[in-house]
């Protein structure tokens, strides 16, 4: 007499090496990272992995630093409460402190991971609105090496990223964002820790009045976080007025195609998005002194 | 539980074990090691019901796979009180009738004794904050706080 | 911050409950925590459809799977029929599936797992009928029947039912409709409340162990050993004498443990294999098989005069009751009789209808219907307040219920504090100050009042007093504590009654072989019926002390007192006492045999006056005494999602007296919050006839960053004549004014008048832009 | 759970009804379809793999042909389980063909689709997304199909 889910095999390897080479003999194995989402998904009977391949035994993936260009790389096991807590992540750069410290609550901040959130990638989750803003990069391993793409190009379709089989995230690099600038989160949601009802991240900079440096992404409303990089060209070396403002709101909403679920209507969403990102923009203009 | 051999140091006590590598541990400390504590709410991480200590943290016991655990501390709400004498946040749950059905106070209890470990002297806001993963439907939450607020002047 | 004393205890302090270490050091018992020698583990097999013909079984993948035990179906169960109401439903789907997510076969196995992967493998073969998924769909003609045998059920009360109508109800003052025309303003319109969960932080469940003789002996997550008793019997035609009920502690209930949910399960189960048998449904089942509150659709109608004087309302409810009636007739009727609210409306007309439909059952939820219709009639006070240019209190006060006024339909009231709840919140909030501060100058705030009355009482109850040959008691009375504190406030009263220290009390568990019975923990009546069982039974205990002291001290009993500590005395002469160790000593030794006092009673004050009202299919001819509250509430308002936020409240509420006061506080501040949940966010969804948010990722309630800290308990204390030193109901009162003073806040800061809970950020933001389009 | 589609196919009516009702060429343009068994004219029997982010399915359809109007109008039942019954999905479909032009025809379909077991906890608005996809891709994969067929005949 065997109980259901005795055969499955468990492996705690201790370098990226010998967790590709695991997933690569395994294609029904996975990563385990913090197992906030794996376990959940794993008691509720959606999936059912025949082997797990832990990747808390690999301390190259526990550790963030400052890289020599200025950028901060966090390695893809960091807890959420570190990086909500990361004193290495400066002006707009902060984006991905604050998505991070408005992730579900304590006990889960300590289980989950950056790699294991944004390689499950729930588009309702708080961090790649945050990394598409940051323009962050997100380091790959796989059997055919490393690569690094764009969190932008790294988010493909509701649930589904650019990982390959075999692959998995060791990284996230977040660039030096512009002396000055300010990166700001902001989550609606039904309750304190709930998934996004919609969400807005941004970073900002401003000399004199004048736009230097301007990243809008907006989260939860589309399969992947919808940010309009032309728009953003066109108001940046101007002024932050209503106008532009509208028109970058306006603009991101063009682009938005959300659903309907639990949390909200997908009419709602399209409602609702706009608003927060004209309110969260003029916000941070404020805090930089840019708008009179 | 055959399978994966391994060892956890829970509330002081060392514990040897071989589990499947699909069970949780709170299935591990409610059935294996019958400390039944923890309590199981929800089984997806949301109610908080399952918080345990984790080498010094709060996590969620169902959410956590034993076999990943191996050579941790692990506390529950079992490891809390010294012999018969209740520890601060205990006794201070007891002085302000914090405590309704008691379902979720075991996970709200290692939620503020890790809290209230590293923080002095918390504002009303910081307690909501740290155990906002701790669901009640009984209290409407006043008196946990209260409760917290107690056990932190008690200790200053 | 009322700090709880751990010893003394009279009524009237805050006494820490007895269990409190066991529940803070983690051994405080529940229903999953429990196991037997042997024990099997259970999982059930749910429908995957809302409505069809069962034509038969096949189980053999399932009973060939190693390590299982036992297979049932609903064939393998007799065809006994169970109901609070109207005895409608089987222990398990028998012939017919009504809804989806429906238990139609369990089985039992040596582990939890290997039973849920076994019932995976059940095949079941039935015949799908269309499904009726809500009250208009069921009641059109030639709508599919969901109970072709509704009209040989059997069924408790005079009820008007027929087809997919379960009950119908009216309940009827004066004459509205000549009274609309001396109306000079009306209001009148549409109202929805969605369907609660109770949410429990313990899911269901049930273990049950059987004898060689056959006798089974039952532990479950309840809210009435007797309750339990008598469902489990009558669906599985057992003799009440084969099956005895206990109560392991509960993780809550808020009405959805007070019927049945898996017992009959696991009864059937151990009757099979022999074995002891545990079931414990994981929180999707729980969600999905228990119980919800009813959505209500409530058309409303109020009219008034120019000064303010309120001269009618009609209000017409519709129920969904879901697939079985369970406690729905009792929510319909009680619903109605609480629709005028406190006030003097001489004109009042209140019908309504439940209906059967093909989802889960809809129940008993803390407030038992009170809170939909209370968020309809407190919202159109404040609309006819806003329409006259009166302040919506003052309107109130002029129209509120005065001491001594009788209760729609004539029931007498025989304590009314509700003009000092309104008081004191008054003060407490400084009303007519403005709301709290906004935070920024995207938020608008508001403040909302609303009153209201609840009642506690019903049905049967006891209690036994023994002195043990000490001197020192046991108190047994058969209710269950579910978390709210009523084992606390039961020694409490117990102690006090005889004056002794409540460390020499101490209280059985709930049995159903040996405690007097008790209906059940609901209808906020433990403190005020049980209590008043264990005041006289307490009474009985002192009558005999002091005859047995009479005959040691040589004086007639009437010149005795009692005297704190367990002492019995001669009145005016300080010395001249005893114990009651010695009493007792006598009494188990050489005369009149060991002290027992008991009591039982049924509640039996008529809730309705022929000569003053009209009732039809009123499910309850005797309901309670009555509790009163008004509750204030500031909200801030976020004006570019909608989402709505509340940041203080005061609650007033008359008690009678309290027996425990942070016991009180916490029944207030609980209520307060579980109705904050429902006016703002709480909502189940169906799709079709499946439930789409069977979970706690999806369903959502609130957490401490969702909830101020400063909820204002204020504690009013009128005493009701016969209840136990003045004691009444707290459980239900604090959650039912919520969403309506809530609303009445959010119409306040932005200008909208929901209609419609839970007042979500969606609605919110909707109703604003609307008003600006029109504006 | 209501999805509604059309896509235009440039060929008449009479063909893409042709190929509507041949199972040879619907079958390969369905998304993850892996067989499918023709057990009478109006019945079939496929098994089709889809993958919901992390999770992979793979169910067991019956499809049967209820009603059918040549060249406008197909209306059907689907049935599909996974093993062990972990999931199932049904729905009633009705497919009409409308002449734009004598070498363009579109067609427009309609499905009432109930989901019931674990996939369902995946949340509705998310399936309906998924659906709309598969339609999509199965409209891409026949038109091609199709047009090519007939460039070649």
């Amino acid at each position: 007499m065997m109980e259901p889910g005795a055969e499955v095999a468990f492996h705690r390897p201790r370098t990226v090496q010998e967790a590709l080479a695991l997933l690569s003999a395994d294609d029904g194995a996975v990563c385990l990272a913090g197992g906030a989402t794996l376990v959940a998904m794993m008691n509720a009977d959606l999936i059912a992995p025949s082997g797990l391949v832990s990747l808390s035994g690999i301390d190259v993936l526990r550790t963030a630093e400052r890289l020599p260009d200025g950028a901060v790389r966090i390695g893809a096991m960091r807890h959420h409460r570190q990086t909500a807590d990361e004193t290495l992540l400066e002006d707009g750069q902060q984006v991905v402190r604050e998505a991070a410290r408005q992730i579900a609550n304590t006990p889960v901040r300590n289980m989950g991971t950056i790699g294991g959130s944004i390689a499950f990638f729930d588009p309702a989750a708080d961090y790649p609105p945050a990394l598409v803003a940051a323009d962050a990069i997100v380091d790959i391993s796989g059997p055919n090496g490393d690569r690094a793409i764009a969190a932008a190009a790294f988010f493909v379709d509701w649930y589904e990223t650019a990982l390959g089989a075999g692959e998995m995230v060791t990284g996230v690099r977040l660039p030096a964002a512009p002396m000055g600038s300010v990166g700001v989160y902001h989550k609606l949601a039904r309750v304190s820790g709930d998934f996004a009802t919609a969400s807005v991240a941004l970073v900002l900079a401003m000399e004199n009045h004048t736009v230097s440096h301007l990243a809008v992404a907006v989260g939860a409303c589309a399969p992947t976080p919808v940010r309009r990089p032309d728009i953003e060209a066109e108001i940046i070396g101007n002024g932050l007025d209503d106008a532009k403002v509208d028109r970058l709101a306006d603009a991101l909403a063009e682009r938005l195609d959300p659903v309907d679920d639990v949390r909200a209507s997908a009419a709602y969403r399209r409602l609702v998005a706009p608003r927060m990102v004209k309110h969260a923009l003029c916000r941070a203009a404020e805090t930089l002194g840019g708008r009179q | 539980m055959t399978g994966h051999p391994l060892t956890l140091k829970v509330n002081g006590q060392e514990r040897a074990l071989s589990v499947s590598a699909t069970r949780t541990l709170l299935e591990t400390l409610r059935e294996d090691l019958a400390l039944t504590g923890a309590k199981r709410g929800c089984n997806q991480g949301v109610c908080g019901a399952c918080t345990v200590l984790v080498d010094g943290q709060p996590v969620r016991g169902c959410l956590s796979l034993t076999a990943n655990c191996d050579g941790a501390e692990v506390t529950t709400v079992e490891g809390l009180a010294d012999g018969n004498v209740l520890s601060t946040v205990q006794q201070a749950m007891a002085d302000t009738g914090a405590v309704q059905c008691g379902f979720c106070t075991s996970g709200m209890l290692i939620s503020a004794f890790a809290f209230l470990r590293d923080n002095s002297a918390p504002t009303v806001d910081d307690i909501q904050h740290a155990l906002s993963g701790n669901l009640c439907r009984c209290s409407g939450y006043r008196k946990i706080v209260d409760s917290i607020l107690l056990a932190a002047k008690r200790v200053a | 911050m009322n700090e709880a004393k751990p010893f003394g205890g009279g009524v009237g302090e805050s006494l820490a409950r007895p269990d409190i270490r066991e529940k803070l050091v983690g051994r405080a018992r529940y229903i999953a925590d429990l196991s037997q020698p042997n024990m099997l583990h259970a999982a059930i097999l749910q429908s995957p459809v809302a409505h069809a013909r069962i034509n038969g079984y096949d189980t053999r993948a399932a009973r060939a799977v190693p390590g299982v035990a036992a297979v049932l179906t609903g064939a393998d169960f007799p065809d006994g029929r169970m109901g609070a109401f109207i005895k409608d439903e089987h222990a398990i789907a028998k012939d017919k599936i009504r809804y989806l997510g429906e238990p139609v076969a369990v089985v039992a196995a040596e582990t939890e797992a290997i039973a849920r992967h076994a019932a995976k493998l059940i095949d079941i073969d039935f015949e799908e009928l269309p499904a009726v998924l809500s009250p208009e769909a069921a009641m059109i003609d030639g709508a599919p029947l969901i109970h072709e045998d509704l009209d040989t059920y059997i069924k408790i009360f005079p009820a008007i039912c027929g087809r997919n109508v379960a009950s119908e109800t009216e309940l009827a003052e004066g004459d509205v409709a000549a009274a609309w025309a001396g109306c000079d303003v009306i209001v009148e319109d549409d109202y929805k409340t969605a369907p609660q969960a109770h949410l429990s932080i313990e899911p269901c469940g049930a273990l049950a162990d059987i004898d060689e003789a056959g006798r089974v002996t039952l532990w479950s997550a309840n809210q009435s050993v007797f309750r339990v008793q008598a469902n489990v019997c009558e669906s599985l035609k057992l003799p009440m004498s084969k099956l005895r009920c206990l109560t392991p502690k509960i993780g809550a209930g808020f009405g959805n443990k007070m019927e049945p949910h898996v017992q009959p399960l696991v009864v059937q189960l151990a009757l099979a294999t022999g074995r002891p048998v545990k079931l414990i449904l994981n929180r999707a089942e729980d969600f999905e098989t228990v119980r919800a509150r009813h959505p209500f659709k409530i058309r409303c109608k109020t009219g008034a005069t120019n000064d303010g004087t309120l001269v009618a309302r009609e209000v017409e409810v519709l129920l969904d009751g879901g697939a079985y009636s369970d406690d729905s007739p009792g929510v319909l009727g009680y619903s109605l009789l609480m629709a005028r609210g406190p006030y003097r409306i001489p004109n009042t007309r209140c019908a309504g209808k439940l209906v059967y439909t093909n989802k889960m059952r809809f129940g008993a939820f803390r407030g038992f219907g009170n809170p939909q219709v209370s968020f309809a009639g407190e919202t159109q006070i404040d609309e006819i307040a806003a329409t006259l240019g009166m302040d919506p209190l003052e309107l109130r006060l002029k129209n509120m219920a005065q001491p001594g006024d009788p209760w729609f339909g004539g029931g007498k009231v025989a304590s009314n504090g509700l003009g000092e709840c309104v008081a004191k919140a008054k003060a407490a909030a400084k009303w007519g100050a403005a709301p709290g501060k906004a935070t920024s100058s995207t938020v608008k705030c508001g403040r909302g009042v609303a009153f209201a009355a609840h009642i506690s009482g019903l049905l049967g109850t006891g209690a036994i007093v023994r002195m043990l040959e000490d001197g020192s008691i046991v108190l047994n009375t058969g209710a269950v504590d579910i978390g709210q504190g009523s084992d606390t406030v039961l020694t409490q009263i117990c102690a006090s009654a005889l004056k002794i220290p409540v460390s020499q009390v101490a209280l059985a568990s709930p049995d159903t072989d040996g405690s007097p019975y008790n209906w059940g923990t609901t209808a906020s009546r433990v403190t005020y019926t049980t209590g008043r069982s264990v005041a006289a039974a307490a009474k009985t205990v002192e009558a005999e002390i002091k005859k047995h002291a009479g005959e040691l001290l040589e004086c007639a009993p009437v010149d005795l007192e009692l005297r704190e500590g367990g002492k019995v005395g001669v009145k005016g002469v300080p010395d001249k006492e005893i114990s009651f160790l010695e009493v007792s000593l006598r009494a188990h030794w050489a005369a009149g045999g060991p002290i027992v006092g008991s009591d039982t009673w049924v509640f039996d004050q008529p809730s309705v006056d022929p000569k003053r009202a009209i009732a039809r299919g009123l499910p309850f001819p005797q309901i309670g005494v009555y509790s009163f509250g008004c509750v204030i509430v500031d909200v801030a308002v976020d004006t570019v999602t909608g989402k709505a936020e509340v940041s203080e409240a005061w609650a007033a509420m008359d008690v009678g007296r309290a027996i425990n006061p942070a016991a009180v506080e916490g029944q207030i501040e609980g209520g307060f919050v579980q109705g904050m949940g429902f006016a703002l966010m709480e909502e189940l969804i169906w799709d079709g006839g499946r439930l789409v948010n069977p979970s706690m990722m999806d369903y959502k309630a609130p957490t401490f960053r969702d909830t101020p800290y400063a909820i204002h308990s204020i504690i009013v204390e009128e005493p009701e004549p016969d209840g136990p030193f003045g004691a009444k109901g707290v459980g239900e009162i604090g959650l039912v004014p919520v969403p309506a003073a809530i609303a009445n806040a959010i119409r306040d800061a932005v200008g909208i008048q929901p209609r419609s809970l839970p007042m979500t950020p969606e609605r919110n933001l909707r109703a604003m832009l609307e008003r600006d389009d029109a504006a | 759970m209501r999805i509604e589609e059309s896509f235009t196919v440039s060929v008449p009516i009479a063909s893409a009804w042709e190929a509507i009702r041949n199972p040879e060429i619907v079958a390969p343009c369905i998304p993850g379809c892996e067989s499918i068994e023709v057990v009478d004219p109006t019945h079939y029997k496929a098994a089709v793999r889809l993958g919901l982010g992390p999770i992979k399915l793979r169910f067991l359809v019956e499809v049967e042909i209820t009603e059918e109007e040549a060249p406008i109008r197909l209306v059907s039942t689907t049935k599909g389980e996974e093993g062990g019954r972990a999931s199932r999905v049904r729905s009633q479909n009705v497919l009409s063909l409308t002449a734009l032009g004598d070498r363009e025809t579109e067609i427009a379909y309609s499905a009432e689709v109930e989901v019931t077991g674990r996939i369902a906890k995946f949340g509705f608005g998310m399936m309906k997304k998924k659906a709309e996809t598969l339609g999509r891709e199965f409209a891409e994969a026949f038109r091609k199909r199709v047009e090519n067929g007939q460039d070649a005949a």
